[in-house]
């Protein structure tokens, strides 16, 4: 039997393309003194999805799949990690 | 000449460079919805600028995968001059008949202001006329035009002459200062390696008419008389 | 029954329901009138008031009652216009409030069958360069304004700030909007024709917005602050769709009325369509796209979803336009019918819930508001002018980046003012932008306000900001020829709030009827109120005034352009200090006479200006406004890094002190550049018609160079000023 | 001794509000093709920062107080989690 399962997808700027909306916030941050112990801040794009499947492995791979087919990240600037997070009833 | 201008969902300038292209002798521009099917019928197609899909997700990814950009990859491959201006040049990205990826402004804002950039080949359709190290004044409207690319395929694109325009300042030099939005090497277009499709970030359209320029000149409509050019030349050979 | 809501109508308004009716109503009932009846929509307490501005006019097609304004600029074009506001939402939400804001004033000039060709953004707010939370509204309004309208792909062509501490807590963001069509497709709000179908598109109808009306009830679902978003998300990518499809179907001809949905939702829409033409319409809620399916029949009458529009559609035409919805991929269903008995009738799978008839729903008894000068205005009225100042080369930099005069390009960057390829003059370039429209013609538009003059004045305050706003007409070559207003005060319940208001209206009129400027629309906003003070906004009427140019030649900037040119200087400077950025900026001190209007002045002005523009005598135009004389000039020199010599003896004044030379705001004065072999004539016609006008100084190097006899007042670069000037907003801000 | 933390920061729209980008992401890009066992989408922003503290608690404590200090996200609107992810050597 087919169950849903809540999918993340997280989409962010591989290391060597620049993340100027990290960089602001981090400098804002480090503007005042009592946040310096804030290191770095990189800022991503996340799509929760919620899927179908017979299993969180399958959820995983038609994720995994589609997020390749429809280039939901641009490879050549992105990398995309999946992630189930559980079962929905 | 025909040219087709297609419209997405969410396109806006669809109608301006219909405009721009009806002011040039001899041309024929056709309005195009995206879910049409018949475009080989024209003699070059323009992907206008936009927000197709409310740019939702990443500029240009959605409309990557409307069924008439299969046409559109057929008919670059057959050689067709293609220029995808500002939304899109973001989807000839996104639809990988380009390469690199347009990202978010390094100001992390819309910028509508008029650049000055430097044509840097005069190898494609839309450039044929001009001369290399020629400068035009075109206006920008964009909030994801940093153009990207990985070092390597950087370096590609220098081999095979696929870098079209460039950001540069008064002095025609490609300065951080003459940079509007954080574009890798000040890149503002660029080319396939067959150079028949081109992409670029200044929108034309908005600079064919001299009324329209704070500096009385048309210097986008000589992208489009290139192109018409370029067809003549080619249907005499 | 009537227990178990809280209404905010009045006891003699329930009693006036009861006796009108003959019955009591029921829960849904009460509802939708008292939504109807809120003062939101009704203008309840400002209709007799705004009755004394006049609305006829040679090219007035349709005056106010409609969603925009219509007049005819030849050649079987229209334009529309219409002004709103999006304060409250703005407050809370700056991001979304504003950008639903254009959502909603993009509404009002599409259902006139009209496309939307560009949008003004009148904003105010507190002092950005000392508060926080000024600067995170003020941000996030522009960024909210910016990504809806370049999305759907109208140029934000002009626009105003002001910044005063009154506005703290309670922004101001006004959005106006202007729309072209052909006259033969103007489509009114109206169901006329009994029988013909009531189409609903756009989005579905959900639970927001719900919260935004004034009626609370005990019948709403209970959902958590947590879960519920207090504000609207908006959706131009629809928004953009909806504005696409909507034209290509009223070209089909077989749309007979349009209404959007705004405040009130479909009860307001309903209700204004039926009384407008005469008939009644009867609608069943289970057809109605629902976002959650549990919503009850109030929720679904009240609610404020965005990006919906109520098509009113002769039943031949629906396979024609149900296809374009199609095409569009935007969701639409038939929801009913206009009917020939009057009655707003509402249904739920063939059972009546509500009976009312429209006219009664549409139209709110109007109310009587008492009025009282408040005590403030004497008191400031008699303050003692500062000393005048040693150092004015200080006060000069300083009010050149005071936030209310520096440069506003940080704002209009972030807005594609060019999509649609009309923009001629665009933001910065002159006093007003200049669209092209199809006929051939030109249109001049812009926007004016000034809280700091209404305030110590409303009735000239508001007055003046008519005339600053033709003057930005006239200057950059145009006539003015109707205006919107937005009337935006505090709670019209308090006496002093109320007589500013009437204050306010009735400078405009006059102005108007002395100009012969029809109003052909507007806004009222009330309420607006500091809510940690308790305290009313300064009295913000703005203005919208559009202006036609009948030939290219005729548009005319304010930059300088031409070294050896003379600079004239037109009208006469007065000591009227009052609300003027130089009292309030430098000397903090807020007080004094607000600069007057002389009507039978500015009708001359306006006659020798036209002459002026007509014979192409002059090369730069530029209004003296905020700031005065010497940043008007300034701000002429910065385009082409062009300086000036100027003798500030040779301008007309009676009065004045040095400083109030300088920095006084009196209204009726332009600035021109003028080739030498002109000013014969200029001195010639000014004087034929009795306005003072003398030549000041000349163009040349790139130095700002002011003096007063013999003696040096300003010796600056002007790349210097330009950098303080253009770079303050984004110090403030945090960038720099 | 101080450690570094990965800090999740989660900004999205609230449960019972729209949103627009997710839903048309899922209806032109997924709905009507083959991955229609993705039954909803909805977008969200993720911040990763790298926080110096002397635990996970202490951690956590700071960024969420800095998202409330900045004004990372506005709580009329928007519904703000924030998840310590793990140390970082
Ligand atoms: N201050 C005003 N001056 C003149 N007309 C006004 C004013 N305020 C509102 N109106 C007119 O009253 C009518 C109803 O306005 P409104 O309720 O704001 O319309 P909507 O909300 O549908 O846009 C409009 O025609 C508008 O132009
Ligand atoms: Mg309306």
């Amino acid at each position: 039997m087919k169950e849903k399962f809540l999918v993340y997808v997280t989409i962010e700027g591989k290391p060597m393309a620049r993340d100027p909306e990290g960089e602001t916030i981090h400098r804002v941050l480090l503007a005042k003194s009592r946040y310096n112990m804030v290191k770095s801040v990189r800022v991503a794009k996340l799509l929760k999805m919620i899927v179908e499947a017979e299993s969180e492995d399958e959820a995983e791979r038609i994720v995994t799949e589609l997020c390749d087919n429809l280039r939901l990240y641009n490879p050549a600037a992105h990398k995309c990690s999946i992630k189930v997070n559980g079962r929905i009833k | 000449m025909r040219i087709a201008v297609i419209r997405f969902p969410g396109s806006n300038c669809d109608l301006d460079t219909i405009e721009a292209l009806s002011k040039i002798p001899n041309v024929e521009p056709h309005l195009i919805w995206h879910e049409d099917n018949e475009l080989h019928k024209y003699d070059a197609i323009i992907l206008p600028g936009g927000f197709s899909y409310g740019d939702y997700l990443r500029a240009g990814i959605i409309a990557a995968h409307s069924p008439i950009m299969k046409q559109v990859k057929n008919l670059a491959e057959k050689g067709m001059p293609i220029l995808g201006i500002c939304n899109g040049f973001q989807i000839l990205i996104e639809a990988n008949l380009l390469p690199g990826a347009l990202l978010r402004n390094n100001s992390l804002k819309f910028i509508c202001k008029w650049v000055r950039v430097r044509v840097e080949t005069n190898r494609t359709p839309f450039t044929y006329t001009l001369n290399k190290g020629s400068f035009l004044r075109i206006p920008i409207a964009h909030n994801e035009g940093r153009y990207f690319i990985p070092k390597s395929e950087l370096k590609d694109l220098y081999k095979y002459d696929q870098i079209v325009f460039r950001y540069v300042d008064e002095l025609g030099k490609p300065s951080n200062k003459a940079n509007p939005n954080g574009s890798i090497d000040n890149i503002a277009g660029i080319c396939n390696r067959e150079g028949n499709v081109v992409g670029m970030m200044p929108h034309p359209e908005r600079a064919s008419q001299s009324i329209l320029s704070p500096y009385y000149t048309e210097d986008g409509k000589k992208i489009f008389e290139s192109l018409i050019n370029y067809m003549r030349m080619v249907s005499l050979c | 029954m009537l227990k178990d809501i809280q209404l905010s109508l009045t006891n003699n308004e329930i009693r006036l329901v009861r006796k009108m009716l003959g019955r009591e109503p029921n829960q849904l009932e009460w509802a939708m009138i008292d939504t109807e009846w809120s003062e939101h929509t009704s203008y309840k307490s400002s209709k007799k008031v705004l009755k004394l501005l006049p609305t006829k006019g040679r090219y007035v097609v349709i005056g106010p009652g409609y969603d925009s304004g219509v007049i005819d600029v030849g050649n079987d074009y229209i334009i529309t216009l219409h002004i709103e506001s999006h304060n409250h939402p703005s407050a809370i939400d700056p991001y979304g409030g504003a950008a639903t804001g254009i959502g909603g004033v993009l509404r009002d000039i599409i259902c006139m069958g009209t496309k939307p060709i560009a949008l003004i953004d009148p904003l105010r707010f507190g002092m950005i360069n000392k508060s926080d939370h000024s600067k995170w509204l003020f941000i996030n309004v522009v960024r909210g304004i910016a990504d809806y309208g370049n999305c759907v792909g109208v140029p934000t062509v002009a626009g105003e700030v002001e910044f005063d501490e009154s506005f703290e807590r309670n922004c101001l963001v006004d959005v106006a909007c202007i729309g072209i069509g052909l006259k033969k497709h103007l489509i009114l709000a109206e169901a006329r024709y009994p029988n013909d179908l009531l189409i609903l598109a756009g989005g579905s109808t959900g639970r927001d917005g719900i919260h935004g009306v004034t009626f609370a009830s005990k019948v709403l679902s209970e959902k958590s602050d947590e879960e519920r978003s207090a504000v609207q998300v908006p959706d131009p990518f629809m928004k953009k769709l909806i504005i696409d499809a909507t034209l290509e179907i009223v070209e089909t001809g077989y749309v007979r009325g349009l209404k959007d949905l705004g405040g009130g939702g479909l009860t307001c829409s309903l209700s204004e369509i039926a009384a407008k033409g005469g008939c009644g319409v009867e609608i069943h809620l289970e057809k109605v796209n629902l976002r959650e399916p549990d919503m009850s029949p109030i929720e679904i009458m009240l609610s404020e979803s965005q990006e919906r529009m109520l098509f009113v559609v002769k039943k031949e035409g629906l396979e024609k336009i149900s296809k374009i919805f199609e095409k569009y991929d935007i969701p639409y269903s038939i929801i009913g019918k206009v009917t020939d008995d009057g009655y707003l009738t509402v249904k739920m799978r063939g059972e009546v819930l509500a009976r009312l008839p429209a006219k009664m729903v549409a139209n709110a008894p109007i109310m009587h508001k008492k009025s009282r000068k408040p005590e403030y205005i004497e008191l400031y009225k008699n303050i003692k002018p500062p000393e005048e100042p040693k150092n004015l080369d200080e006060v000069f930099l300083k009010l050149l980046s005071s936030p209310n005069l520096c440069s506003r390009e940080w704002i209009y960057r972030q807005y594609d003012h060019e999509v649609g390829i009309r923009t001629i003059i665009k933001p910065g370039q002159a006093d007003a932008a200049v669209l092209k429209i199809p006929n051939e013609k030109f249109l001049a538009v812009t926007s004016d306000g000034n809280s700091k003059h209404c305030y110590l004045d409303p009735y000239y305050g508001a007055a003046g900001c008519m005339a600053e706003a033709c003057r930005n007409i006239i200057a950059v070559g145009g006539k003015p020829i109707a205006m919107v207003d937005h009337c935006q005060f505090g709670d019209p319940n308090k006496v002093d709030v109320y007589w500013t208001f009437v204050e306010a209206v009735r400078g405009m009129a006059d102005y108007c009827k002395a100009l012969h400027i029809p109003c052909v629309g507007g806004k009222v906003s009330f309420y607006n109120e500091d809510t940690v003070t308790n305290s009313a906004i300064k009295p913000s009427p703005v203005v919208m005034v559009v202006g036609l140019i009948n030939n290219a030649k005729y548009i005319t900037d304010m930059s300088l352009k031409m070294v050896n040119d003379a600079i004239m200087m037109i009208g006469l400077t007065k000591p009227e200090m009052g609300g003027s950025e130089y009292y309030e900026y430098i000397h903090n001190l807020i007080g004094g006479i607000v600069p007057k209007v002389d009507f039978q002045f500015e009708k001359r002005l306006h006659k020798l200006m036209d002459k002026i523009i007509k014979k192409r005598l002059a090369k730069a135009i530029h209004d003296c406004s905020k700031g005065g004389f010497a940043i008007g000039l300034v701000e002429m020199c910065f385009p082409n890094n062009l300086g000036v010599e100027v003798d500030c003896s040779k301008i007309p004044s009676i009065n004045c002190r040095l400083d109030e030379l300088l920095f006084s705001e009196t209204h009726g004065r332009f600035i021109i550049e003028v080739s030498k072999d002109n000013v014969e004539d200029i001195m010639e016609l000014a004087s034929k018609m009795n306005i003072e006008c003398n030549v000041i100084g000349r163009v040349c190097g790139n130095r700002f160079k002011l003096k007063m006899n013999d003696h040096d007042i300003f010796n600056f670069s002007i790349k210097e000023l330009k950098n303080i000037w253009s770079q303050a907003l984004p110090k403030y801000l945090g960038e720099i």
